[in-house]
């Protein structure tokens, strides 16, 4: 019985019940605050892009480069195309890159000490701020070249893609259970079949949407392209030429004195931020049907 | 139908854990084999051996020879040519997520390069019969996606990828440890369905399935294989004392 | 040695295990399927596997290549600056294009000031919205909850900064900041002059901008704890916010911690919408209502003037400062990770 | 989870007993026909039965233990094997019974004809019926038709007393023919027996079908 | 000691489900008591009501009256109340990683208020003996995780951590199916020790483990009890077809 | 895997089988003593220990079928439960030899005491000891112990010929006794009977050590 009396009395009444009653609804309510204080500054965004921005939307915005100073009207169809031209380069040298890392990383140096380096240099260049980037493309490439040029914005932008991607990818493939590997080899597949067909298949709904992710987070970017693409007031396609970007046009405008360019400014923002909620509504809809849902 | 196997003198190591001590057995063709014993007595690693399985981990060595068949695996053939003929059911269902349920079937041969598609589709549809898979899911074949079916299902879908590249062995490691009674009564029937044509060599932790499906039952411990015998004389009257101690509970 | 080889002993089974083994294997009979003629027909030969595996790795050593080069770059960029200053380029306060006279640490300053103002003004919410969204919000706002967090990462620096410029900053000069300066005024930190802009505005819009990176992985993490861990906690007579604390954030924690530490990261790198608020004059002032410069924002905004070639290079070292910060950000993070992993797998159970 | 294969494997354990019980009370009948006609031909055919009687009784003890080791039959079905395994045992007996008789019948067949006081024919009907009905019971799964073998049991047991007072009585009248009475006697004694094991194998049913164990529900 | 459970026309739903039918039954204390039946009998749910655990889903529902010996647990108590007196144990084990295994056994006692290092001490060390994993862990208690342990070993430590506020009743959902053979068979003893001082509810889906560890087993089959006996009656001559159907395998 | 609690039930079973296998032996050796010293009183006792030996058998009857569903044995004690049942039963019947001989007895108690040609309690003491053996098999699990047992049988059997062979002589000789003479016969084919059942028992036991199924090894 004495040693019975060591235990916790058990039909005491808990006598910090009131504590822990109002303890619980504390956490609640601030849990509550926080979620509508984050809340507010993304309403008041939207509201504000939809409000400035919506009204100087027009055909002449996506088809007009932008007017000289003092002039009304111009648009940013330069800008848009530039935007365009220069993820078209990112994309081409980050996906493969980054994927063929990842799958590096997943499948072929699997907790080796090798994997393990570039897995944590991805993570290390993943953080390197985005100016640094625009600064160190500018001294490997601008520099030589003696002139800014597309393609150099495209190479900043594309770096910046490569460790997303690269991540993502080898968690997605490591998110593939060994049993699946097993299986494909049991049948008699040869590895790189194995790797591309089986593998990479199956992580495929993953793998596109850290390619969104990367492709939408740098298509905002502006930083690295101030010293690269530098930006340009005509239309040009040339990869060797200074070329407009959307988000630079945009910094020009937002920072600039005239009235008429803020309005751009904000219109500018809102198709940039439509393109990316497009994007990003793209990328939730293939990973919310994804077809790893389902795999054990 | 299926081929015999003689193993003589198996070692096997994990790094430097010798996992398999001189195993030497005869499976016969067209019969269902069980092995079993306690965790981490090799009896996974034996049958990871007979497809060439265990050399895929980087620490997973092995000496001795197999026959399969008239085919010693070790020294007369690729990994990858043995494991299109030795086919193997893991313990837990693993068909490829991505893949409709008649893909998953034939990925075995797609894979590697068939591409005839009357054939393929004959294939497809036996093989999923002998899984007495067919009926439930002949409507979604290309519809629904191997992981959309359950547990029991799935293991059944695996087992029938595996049938599709019509294999001389089905190796099956603890194929329903992962599924409940019900599933599991359906994988037991069908492995004593298939034993008429395949030599079936099925890892179990579980004797009474043992018991159920097999007609020979082979006892390893510590990494050596004990006794080998009819089934039904393993569990009423087994020859050695370990294999007595192991069935009753005695065991450690 | 003798190799007994053991044979189950079933009467008259000899005869028909014999049968089978006596037929040779490639063509064992006329049962041979055309499945099975076709893959015993084919060969399999290593070298397919060995060119896909060189260049699969020489794409992964490509991200070894660029890190290798970038901090080639900057390094070789910013030599006449660290000849020229050595260590105490980041101690020294001038800023003096006029003179060539260069100190970093007006910047420095900034970018850590408004980076730790971001984070304390940033973390207690992302925990709170997390918390919120996995385990009080009710199912049918979840999902457009979780989106709208989401969409406030995706939206551009950039956009920030005008948004910053236009909306923000006239809020915070006209009711915020006068708010905080009669309430908060006697610390030193919130006195006049209040402009609008500053470093305690660069702040807030950093703390805007990080939000949604802190919150959306803590959330990741949350889900990640396993639902028995709720059980576990709620099994053994414990509250709800008992259960979230023992059985959620404690499993969490590490998990949060990284999240954090990668929001630092990308405070301390962001450029666009801080230079567009932060006031951009390279002087320290106790007031956090003052106007400040970060280290981003003064090589986005001087550096495609740079006049000579030392302006350039102090720049340049700058960026370097700037890397080396993130990767010893990065690391940190890294390595405490890996301590309080070590002796707990956080994804146990 | 239906067993479908251990349930066709109980189907053939009950039919191989069944083949079994018919062997088993053709030995009875024949060696109560040899004793009414005297006829030594079927006392080898009942001597050479017990040998395939013997190893139809090792084969389903086997069978009823490769089941009991390899399925875990449970309720039901276990009550059946064990049921089996006792009945399996009975039926033995009743084929010794028989070996018994046709033994006494050929020792009886060196002795000079005598008539007796005692109705053995009859004796075996009743017997013979009572496994009959036992066995009909197991068939069908019928406990009541099992329950009406046990008020037999008391009409063998009379008939057997009443032997026992006539050929008593007879020894007595006419002792130069006590050796054939102390046959007849045993013979009557086997008979019982007989009905015993019938008693013991509807018992069995019983216990199989209702789970109820209804041994000695009158003796005890 | 523990206390009896008597459950009164339960019912209870999953969203629109109706997965417990009116379900009465009186727990004897101090017994341990199996519920089986096939998946989705509602066993699992049944036992979820008698800690209102059932509730914490959102599309879970309940009406009826349980009462833990003379407590009406819906209407006389919370649920925070109510399930420090009922302990349960999962399928999964499910100690706290982050805990250092003598703060897994404490954490009960420390949410309740208890400061007291000594009773503390006591009780921790009790309740791992009683959990029979006192003499395996004494050495590592605050230095070493829950997760650190094996399967085992982790289950017989949430068991610890249930003692450990010295509940009246034990609830067991499927305690050793995630187990090996040999852990789930120390589970077994362990709650065979346990029965005599508290009321164990322990649904299996394994009829061999209710044979061997309970006195009393209820059989429900979809969503209502269908037969509650002694154990020994239920497997050798239960009193319903439905369960002798389900316990002979000749179910569905 | 120890499946302790399970070897101890089975320990507890061996240990109750015994008990009972006491008792068996002590009925007939009271019924014999009884037949000895003509003392009605002994033949009560073996009236009244025939209930207890017949609950004690359906209570391990009972134990066995539990241990058989509820803890799926194998091997070894698979055969050992399956032993169990089968001695069980043979003890039982036992018993009942017993009580026929005390019936018996009772039934000689009422005729006229007469020297009769036949060694009853020699016959006793050879059916006993086979018993004894055959139980001392069992409990050192000993089936060289067992295997004696089953030679032992054909002097059980070669007595209870002698003793027709006599008895039926004296009837001859002196009609007026063939009451006795006929009880006395039956008696030593009771006699004859329990050695057969220690016969029984003993392959039991050889079946459960060896796992060989012994029966009919003589005769098929």
């Amino acid at each position: 019985m004495a040693a019975r009396e060591l235990r916790a009395p058990r039909r005491l009444r808990s006598s910090n019940r009131i504590r822990r009653m109002l303890a619980n609804h504390l956490a609640t309510t601030a849990a509550v605050a926080s979620t509508i204080l984050v809340m507010a500054p993304l309403v008041a965004i939207f509201f504000y892009l939809l409000y400035k921005g919506a009204s100087s939307l027009n055909l002449a915005f996506f088809t007009r480069p932008p007017a000289p100073v003092g002039e009304t009207g111009g648009g940013m169809g330069n800008a848009i195309l530039g935007s365009a031209i220069l993820l078209g380069i990112a994309s081409a040298l980050g996906v493969p890159i980054g994927i063929a890392a990842g799958i590096y990383v997943a499948e072929f140096g699997r907790g080796g000490r090798l994997a393990n380096t570039i897995r944590f240099t991805a993570d290390v260049l993943n953080g390197v701020p985005s100016i640094v980037m625009g600064v160190s493309v500018y001294a490997l490439i601008v520099l030589p070249q003696k002139h800014f040029s597309a393609f150099s914005g495209g190479v900043a932008l594309g770096i910046m893609m490569i460790p997303t991607i690269t991540r993502t990818t080898e968690e997605m493939l490591l998110m593939v259970p060994l049993s699946v590997r097993e299986a494909a080899l049991g049948l008699g597949v040869p590895r790189w079949r194995s790797v591309l067909s089986i593998t990479l298949r199956t992580a495929s709904p993953g793998v596109i949407t850290g390619c969104m992710l990367a492709f939408a987070r740098v298509a905002g970017e502006t930083a690295p392209l101030l010293f690269t693409a530098f930006g340009n007031q005509f239309w040009s396609t040339s990869i060797n030429q200074p070329i407009a970007a959307l988000p630079l046009q945009i910094f020009v405008y937002a920072t600039s004195p005239y009235d008429d360019w803020h309005r751009l400014a904000w219109a500018g923002s809102l198709v940039l931020i439509l393109l990316i909620v497009v994007s990003v509504g793209l990328v939730r809809y293939v990973a919310g049907r994804g077809v790893l849902r389902g795999a054990s | 139908m299926g081929v015999g196997i003689e193993v003589s003198e198996l070692n096997a190591w994990y790094g430097s854990n010798h996992t398999l001590q001189n195993i030497n057995l005869r499976i016969p063709a067209n019969h269902a084999t069980a092995l079993i014993g306690p965790s981490g007595c090799g009896k996974s690693t034996f049958v990871r051996c007979l497809n060439r399985m265990h050399e895929t981990n980087p620490v997973g060595r092995v000496t001795g020879s197999v026959l399969i068949g008239q085919l010693d695996i070790y020294t007369q053939a690729s990994p990858v040519e043995i494991r299109r003929r030795v086919g193997m059911v893991f313990q837990r269902p693993n068909p490829f997520p991505t893949m409709s349920i008649y893909d998953n079937v034939a990925s075995g041969l797609r894979l590697n390069g068939y591409r005839n598609r009357v054939v393929l589709d004959e294939v497809v549809q036996r093989s999923l019969e002998q899984a007495a898979l067919w009926e439930e899911v002949k409507d979604d074949l290309k519809k629904k996606s191997g992981a959309s079916l359950s547990g029991g299902q799935q293991q059944r879908l695996c087992i029938a990828r595996a049938l599709a590249v019509d294999p001389e062995v089905m190796l099956m490691d603890e194929p329903a440890s992962a599924l409940d009674p019900v599933s599991t009564a359906k994988i037991e029937d069908l492995i004593f369905q298939l034993k008429s044509q395949y030599t079936i060599v099925i890892v179990t932790h579980n004797m009474q399935q043992a018991a159920r499906v097999a007609e020979n039952t082979g006892f390893f411990l510590n990494g050596r294989l004990v006794e080998f015998d009819a089934t039904h004389k393993i569990f009423t009257n087994p020859r050695d004392k370990r294999t007595e101690d192991y069935i009753t509970g005695r065991f450690g | 040695m003798e190799i007994r080889i053991q044979v189950p002993n079933v009467a008259g089974e000899s005869e028909r295990i014999q049968k089978p083994a006596g037929s040779s294997f490639p063509d064992s009979g006329s049962s041979q399927s055309p499945a099975r003629a076709f893959l015993q027909s084919r060969r399999s030969s290593a070298f397919a596997d060995r060119i896909f595996s060189a260049v699969i790795l020489l794409c992964a050593l490509c991200i070894f290549a660029i890190v290798a080069l970038i901090l080639y770059e900057l390094v070789s960029g910013s030599r006449l600056s660290i000849d020229k200053f050595g260590v105490a380029f980041f101690f020294r306060s001038a800023w003096d294009p006029v003179n060539g006279d260069y100190g970093a640490f007006p910047f420095i300053y900034g970018t850590l000031v408004s980076s730790i103002l971001a984070l304390i003004i940033a973390v207690p919410l992302a925990v709170g919205v997390a918390v919120f969204l996995t385990e009080m919000c009710p199912g049918f706002l979840r999902a457009p909850l979780a989106f709208v967090t989401e969409l406030l990462a995706a939206i551009p620096s950039v956009v920030y900064g005008l948004w910053a410029i236009f909306v923000l900053v006239p809020l915070l000069r006209d009711s915020v900041n006068p708010f905080l300066i009669r309430v908060l005024g006697w610390s030193g930190l919130f006195v006049e002059p209040n402009y609008g802009v500053g470093m305690f505005a660069g702040g807030v819009i950093l703390a805007i901008m990080i939000l949604p990176i802190v919150s959306s992985l803590t959330r990741e993490v949350i889900s990640a704890v396993p639902q028995a861990q709720r059980e576990a906690a709620l099994a053994l007579g414990a509250t709800r916010w008992e259960m979230i604390r023992m059985g959620v954030l404690r499993n969490a924690r590490i998990g949060i911690v990284g999240a954090i530490i990668l929001g630092l990261g990308r405070a301390l790198g962001e450029t666009m919408a801080v230079t567009m608020v932060i006031g951009n004059r390279p002087e320290i002032s106790r007031s956090l209502l003052d106007l400040g410069y970060s280290m981003a924002s003064v090589i986005a905004n001087e550096f495609s003037e740079a006049s000579d070639n030392l302006y350039l290079s102090a720049l340049i070292e700058i960026g370097l400062a700037l890397f080396i910060v993130t990767i010893v950000v990065n690391a940190l993070a890294r390595v405490l990770v890996w301590a309080v992993t070590r002796g707990a797998p956080v994804r146990g159970a | 989870m239906t067993r479908i294969r251990f349930h066709r494997q109980l189907d053939d354990l009950k039919e191989r007993l069944l083949v079994m019980a018919g062997m088993a009370e053709q030995a009875i009948q024949r060696a109560v026909e040899a004793y009414r006609v005297r006829d030594l031909s079927l006392c080898d055919l009942v001597a050479r039965s017990e040998a395939s009687i013997n190893s139809f009784e090792r084969e389903i003890d086997q069978m009823a233990l490769d089941l009991l080791a390899m399925e875990q039959p449970m309720a039901i079905d276990l009550r059946f094997i064990l049921a089996v395994i006792k009945i399996n045992a009975d039926l033995e007996r009743v084929g010794d019974q028989a070996v018994s008789i046709s033994e006494r019948v050929r020792d009886l067949h060196a002795l000079p004809a005598v008539e007796l006081p005692v109705d053995i024919p009859r004796m075996a009907a009743l017997a013979s019926s009572m496994v009959r009905r036992a066995l009909q019971g197991f068939i069908e799964a019928d406990a009541e038709v099992a329950q009406s073998v046990l008020a037999m049991d008391d009409s063998v047991d009379k008939l057997n007393d009443a032997a026992f007072f006539s050929l008593s009585a007879m020894i007595q009248e006419q002792p130069l023919y006590a050796p054939q009475a102390l046959h007849a006697l045993l013979i009557a004694r086997n008979l019982e027996r007989v009905g015993d094991h019938a008693t013991n194998v509807a018992e069995d049913v019983i216990f199989w079908v209702r789970g109820a164990d209804v041994r000695h529900h009158l003796s005890a």
